[in-house]
């Protein structure tokens, strides 16, 4: 890596030389799960790092999340620093209780005396034709609960430096990797200097709308604001990158000049983080507010079968709707 | 089940530093598998074998269909693999190699028992009489489970590993409070039984004393993790410390199998409570079609199982005992054929459920919030229609 | 029962009259739960049910939420109907998994073949002066979730009634009670009509702003109107009693007259429910808000020790400071 | 730990008709205690009894040491449950019954071992250096957990059955990745033995052959449920399946208890793994404060235990063999008084926190929405001032 600085990767891969990198600079940062070892990820992203680490930091775990979370805050106490892959969104619910009761509240529990820099790994969210429970995107059941912080890039470069940052926080971080956007491929400066992983970025800029979103729904809003412009519609788009906590600010500068806002995640609209994004910044712009900020995603239904998945995750018209229906008001 | 990338190749690196940690001294007892322990009645090379506590005596009726059973099961399954790769299914998981385990318990149920699946009970299916082209729709991507579970008392596949044992052992309650005498059997894996929920099934089941039989399929892998990443004694062993016996069964043996499931089921319906059967078997497939079993096992250990396969040493004993003759043989294999056939056609007509489907039978008695979604996803279908869109 | 038809009772004691009426009425109706049997649970809820029923209808589980939730599901598939006692809220979270991928989606995965008439019950909320896991509010964290439906009764007859609707339900239903009123008392007419479950009731009428709450924040709420009502100021109050579905058609008829709406939750505001109705109520009435939709709950902490708990939670004082800033619009 | 309500008298009704609900006809193996199997050092009467695989050899000063300890410890405890009554804490979770299995395994311990209790361990917390009024902080109510686990390698009271259990595993896989000798110890119940967490922990444990010991005070109480609806067999042999070796040790014989943890320590420092020590004990007191044991236990079983008291037995022991005398008794019963008073003033001494401690330590590194909500929380109290509110 020495040499060559800027790389042109996929997002997967991206994530794979960042924790090549954690590894390297930190002797203790450990990689646990289901697969992580020789298979190197169902998804490849820890290809390779278990041979050139050994089994004894990239470990693969027994068949059971609970226990992976668990054993992992086990190990942050003892001074470790665990990166916990979960194989699909769908399977962290068996870990939701030592997430939530444990990770989250230890800290606090000992009044500040023990940190818990664990980062748990979620490749979420559809588009790739799966079977149930691959294809979930749950990050506002963990946003929803204070200690953890959650975070998700949206492209190649974050992908990496967010997960430096990640490995670097004292504090655990629930990872939500894009999974439909694993092989796309975007340059890497690994001699960059990152910007706060909590900070949104306004990845183009436009005065009439505010798009906000984060992880796969940032190419599409791209693409929204990219189809919108040849209409003669002038749009922002904002790649949030984390959910917990939500950089406010940037909303609330952004929609202050554009005075409209749709906020676009797969997640159902039902309590997703739509709901406090609208809900907040409703508040803090209530006279500036041209519409009501509108929200694509999920409907509250399980998520569908694949042949289906189309129809109910957010495409480009479902996005260009809810930006007439706001231009409309 | 799992989906997976095609992944780069890693430029070569120098190997890293390794931690100076503490290898174990000696792990107490071996994690091997302890051959002497494996109810068999049937040899790998076909030859018929007594075992002081399991029998079976079949008519050669029941041994032709055992063997037909298995046969068209690895047909179907592997007519449902190559339709995968001709794009008709997402995925499918293969149950090459474990037939005998799945359709020697299979027949060993008796029609008003009920079975818990995980997504790998092709053959149990088949012997449950669900049709089989109604496995696929989950596959296929049209539908999460395509099939009424009470039409055969075979619930719908679980795809989150060990859930089913749970629901097994509180069916099993139920049937006890009903006063019935029927049995109830969940399947999983030998990676699902890390899982809490299987040792709380366990538990459940022990104290409840619930007709229920724990099926497990050890075929050796959890996706790339071999058996002694999940436990370091044999699985059945587990049992004994719930309060209940455990039996290590020859998953290649139909009759074996068949004999050990008879006999546990036996114990619920009478009362005993549960029994946990480990039938040591093998994947001789990936995991699923996504899956490239070559990262992490090597050919030799599948030529060792292959040696050992269900159907063969059925077929040998069959022909050995002229049970079977070349006329039933190429009846089967027309069977086959037509089988096939059947699932080729009946896939390619399977059709893709509407985009409301999505809305439909989230809840029994309806949700306010369901109905105006459906309502906004009509009017907005709508719209593209009146635009011309 | 037969004879007497209006019983004055406190609120625990009307769900467990309830589920007496369900148990006698239905021999398909089970309870399951630690400590439900002799102990009647740790607030007496069941108590003497176990006495009256034997063992095979109220059965003391063993100590696995997963496992309860679990055998319930299971249960329920052989035509059984369980109620399941979920200690405290706070231990909830190792049944998650069983709840959110089986319990709520197992319906829609049979294509609408198999029911799941389950109801779980979770005494929930602070007040009580209680150790850690005792006060929680996670709410939100099962109305995101579709399959599931969410409920919390504020008073006696509507305890009393909302369990025998849930009971009755098709649906598995999460059964929040309010525990520190369990010993408030109120009139329970057994012979009634009782509204539709998920409909939301107008506890108090008004004019200058509308307060929504449920369960136990719904006294805090009259208590509020009628201290704004010494003042000049006019509150309605919207018992929601439903958190999935919410009746979103009540609350826009209310603001609609009253123009203003503070949502009060016990359950942090970031993501709370009162995120949703925030977000929804202003996209239906937009044109009608004099003022932001504003909320009053809890923080994005942990549920704070007992001795700083009245701080943490909302308060009258907190709500009539929110009405306040609402009416300064 | 439990809150719970006063609740009223249920009018009396006709008995309900029961389901036709089939009873178990015969469970496989009893759930009553097997008494030969626990491993004894001292009877119930103080006689000094010798076991073919556990022993020990104390100086009449470490034996001191442990009947100091043992007394202290219920005398802290006593004066805690007093304090709870005069409402200085809003809850307490008595030791009662159980001090020879805590102080026992807790003077197994090396300063080096590393300890995950649960809610009840106020008698290991002792043998740990923590000062015993910091466990009163959580029982008040001014903290969530009052001591730095790392001053005495004494984790936080855990109040969710059974996840410590994993973090010991945890910290034990770490122990081991760096080389070091040191051991772990997780404290559970009878009732936590069912948990999900529990099971992974002994997966975990066993597969990675970690240090650490896993030590199971059954008291026979899960708050009102009798062992009988965790396990039907005794809970020591849950750990055979699992791989590594279960002891049942009688958990109100002191010397018993600190043998057996000693070896279970020593095995997982010399590499061997993890070891279940099932201390067969009493709670002799209520589950905590809130809690009305008349209401689902006899009289009865309680006298039978206090028969068994540990340390009337141990104290049995040194009289007869002139290890203690009135002398000590006195000096002891001084030192008791002590504790009990220092404890009663520093609980009153015990200030609550300042209301933005809400906002402290919810992260290691900051969050936005927590700086804000302090912000505005500050404001708001800031508006009374103004005010004069
Ligand atoms: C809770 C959960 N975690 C992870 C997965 C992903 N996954 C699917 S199958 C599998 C391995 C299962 O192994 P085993 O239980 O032995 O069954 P087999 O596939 O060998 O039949 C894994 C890890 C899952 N489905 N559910
Ligand atoms: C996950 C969870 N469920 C329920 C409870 C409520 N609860 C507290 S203590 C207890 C009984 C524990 O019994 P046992 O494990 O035997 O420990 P003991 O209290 O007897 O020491 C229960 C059910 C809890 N704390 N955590
Ligand atoms: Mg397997
Ligand atoms: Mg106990």
């Amino acid at each position: 890596m020495a040499a060559e600085k800027v790389m042109r990767l996929p997002l997967a891969k991206a994530i794979n030389e960042s924790l090549r990198k954690a590894m390297e600079d930190d002797a203790k940062v450990l990689i646990m799960g289901e697969d992580v070892g020789k298979l190197g990820g169902v998804f490849r992203v820890t290809d390779g790092l278990q041979k050139d680490f050994g089994e004894d930091r990239v470990v693969d775990t027994p068949l059971a999340e609970s226990g992976i979370v668990g054993t992992a805050i086990g190990m942050a106490l003892r001074g470790y620093r665990p990166v916990v892959e979960i194989q699909f969104d769908g399977f962290v619910f068996p870990a939701y209780d030592q997430i939530v009761t444990q990770l989250a509240k230890m800290h606090a529990r000992a009044l500040g005396k023990i940190k818990l820099p664990v980062v748990i790994r979620i490749p979420y969210g559809g588009g790739i034709g799966a079977v149930e429970h691959h294809s979930e995107s749950p990050e506002a059941l963990f946003a929803h609960v204070a200690g953890l912080k959650c975070v998700s890039p949206s492209n190649a470069a974050d992908a990496y430096w967010m997960m430096q940052q990640a490995i670097r926080s004292d504090d655990p971080v629930i990872f939500f990797e894009p999974k439909r956007r694993y092989w796309d491929k975007g340059e890497v400066d690994t001699a960059a200097t990152p910007r706060p992983l909590h900070e949104a970025v306004t990845v183009r800029e436009g005065t009439d709308l505010t798009l906000a979103a984060y992880g796969p729904m940032v190419k599409l809003c791209l693409e929204a604001a990219a189809a919108a412009a040849e209409e003669g519609t002038s749009l922002e788009v904002l790649d949030l990158r984390s959910m917990s906590p939500i950089d406010f600010d940037a909303v609330q500068r952004s929609v202050e000049r554009t005075r409209r806002l749709v906020v676009v995640h797969e997640a159902p609209v039902f309590l997703g983080t739509g709901s406090e994004i609208a809900a907040r910044i409703t508040e803090r712009c209530f006279y500036h507010l041209e519409a009501p900020v509108l929200r694509v995603g999920g409907y509250h239904a399980p998520y569908p079968p694949a042949r289906l998945e189309d129809e109910y995750l957010p495409g480009l018209d479902r996005v260009l709707d809810a930006v007439d229906r706001a231009l409309a008001y | 089940m799992t989906v997976e990338s095609t992944a780069g190749r890693r430029p070569r690196r120098a190997p890293a530093k390794r931690t100076g940690a503490r290898k174990p001294k000696q792990p107490v007892q071996p994690a091997a598998p302890d051959q002497p322990e494996l109810v068999q009645l049937l040899t790998p090379e076909g030859k018929r074998v007594e075992h002081p506590e399991y029998s079976v005596d079949l008519t050669p009726d029941e041994l032709r269909g055992l063997y037909r059973d298995m046969v068209l099961t690895r047909r179907f399954d592997a007519e449902a693999t190559s339709l995968q790769r001709q794009g008709e299914l997402g995925l499918w998981a293969s149950l090459l190699g474990q037939e005998a385990a799945q359709i020697g318990s299979g027949r060993a149920l008796r029609d008003d028992d009920y079975v818990f699946p995980t997504y790998r009970e092709h053959g149990v299916a088949w012997c449950r009489g669900v049709d089989p082209t109604n496995l696929l729709g989950m596959f296929r991507g049209v539908n999460n489970g395509g099939w009424d579970p009470n039409s055969n008392n075979f619930h719908l596949y679980t795809i989150v590993i060990g859930s089913q044992a749970l629901h097994a052992t509180g069916y099993a309650m139920g049937v006890a409070k009903d006063g019935a005498d029927s049995a109830v059997i969940a399947y999983f894996g030998d990676g699902a039984s890390s899982q809490g929920d299987v040792a709380e099934a366990f538990t459940f089941s022990a104290v409840y004393n619930a007709p229920v039989v724990f099926f497990c399929q050890n075929n050796q892998w959890a996706i790339s993790e071999p058996t002694e990443k999940q436990t370091r004694v044999p699985l059945y062993r587990r049992a004994a410390g719930y309060g209940f016996p455990g039996v290590r069964v020859d998953g290649n043996d139909v009759l074996a199998c068949l004999a050990v499931t008879r006999a546990a089921l036996e114990r619920a319906r009478s009362g005993q409570g549960p029994t946990l059967v480990e039938a040591f078997t093998y994947r001789m497939g990936a995991h699923t079609t996504s899956d490239d079993p070559t990262r992490y096992r090597r050919d030799a250990e599948r030529e060792e199982w292959e040696a050992k396969d269900p159907i063969q040493r059925l077929r040998a004993h069959l022909e050995a005992e002229s049970v079977i003759d070349a006329d039933f043989l190429a009846a089967l294999e027309e069977e086959s054929e037509t089988l096939g056939r059947r699932v080729r056609e009946s896939i390619r007509l399977m059709p893709d459920p509407p985009p409301t489907a999505i809305f439909e039978n989230i809840y029994a008695d309806g949700h306010a919030l369901v109905d105006e979604e459906r309502a906004q996803f009509a009017a907005y279908q709508a719209s593209f229609a009146e635009e011309g869109h």
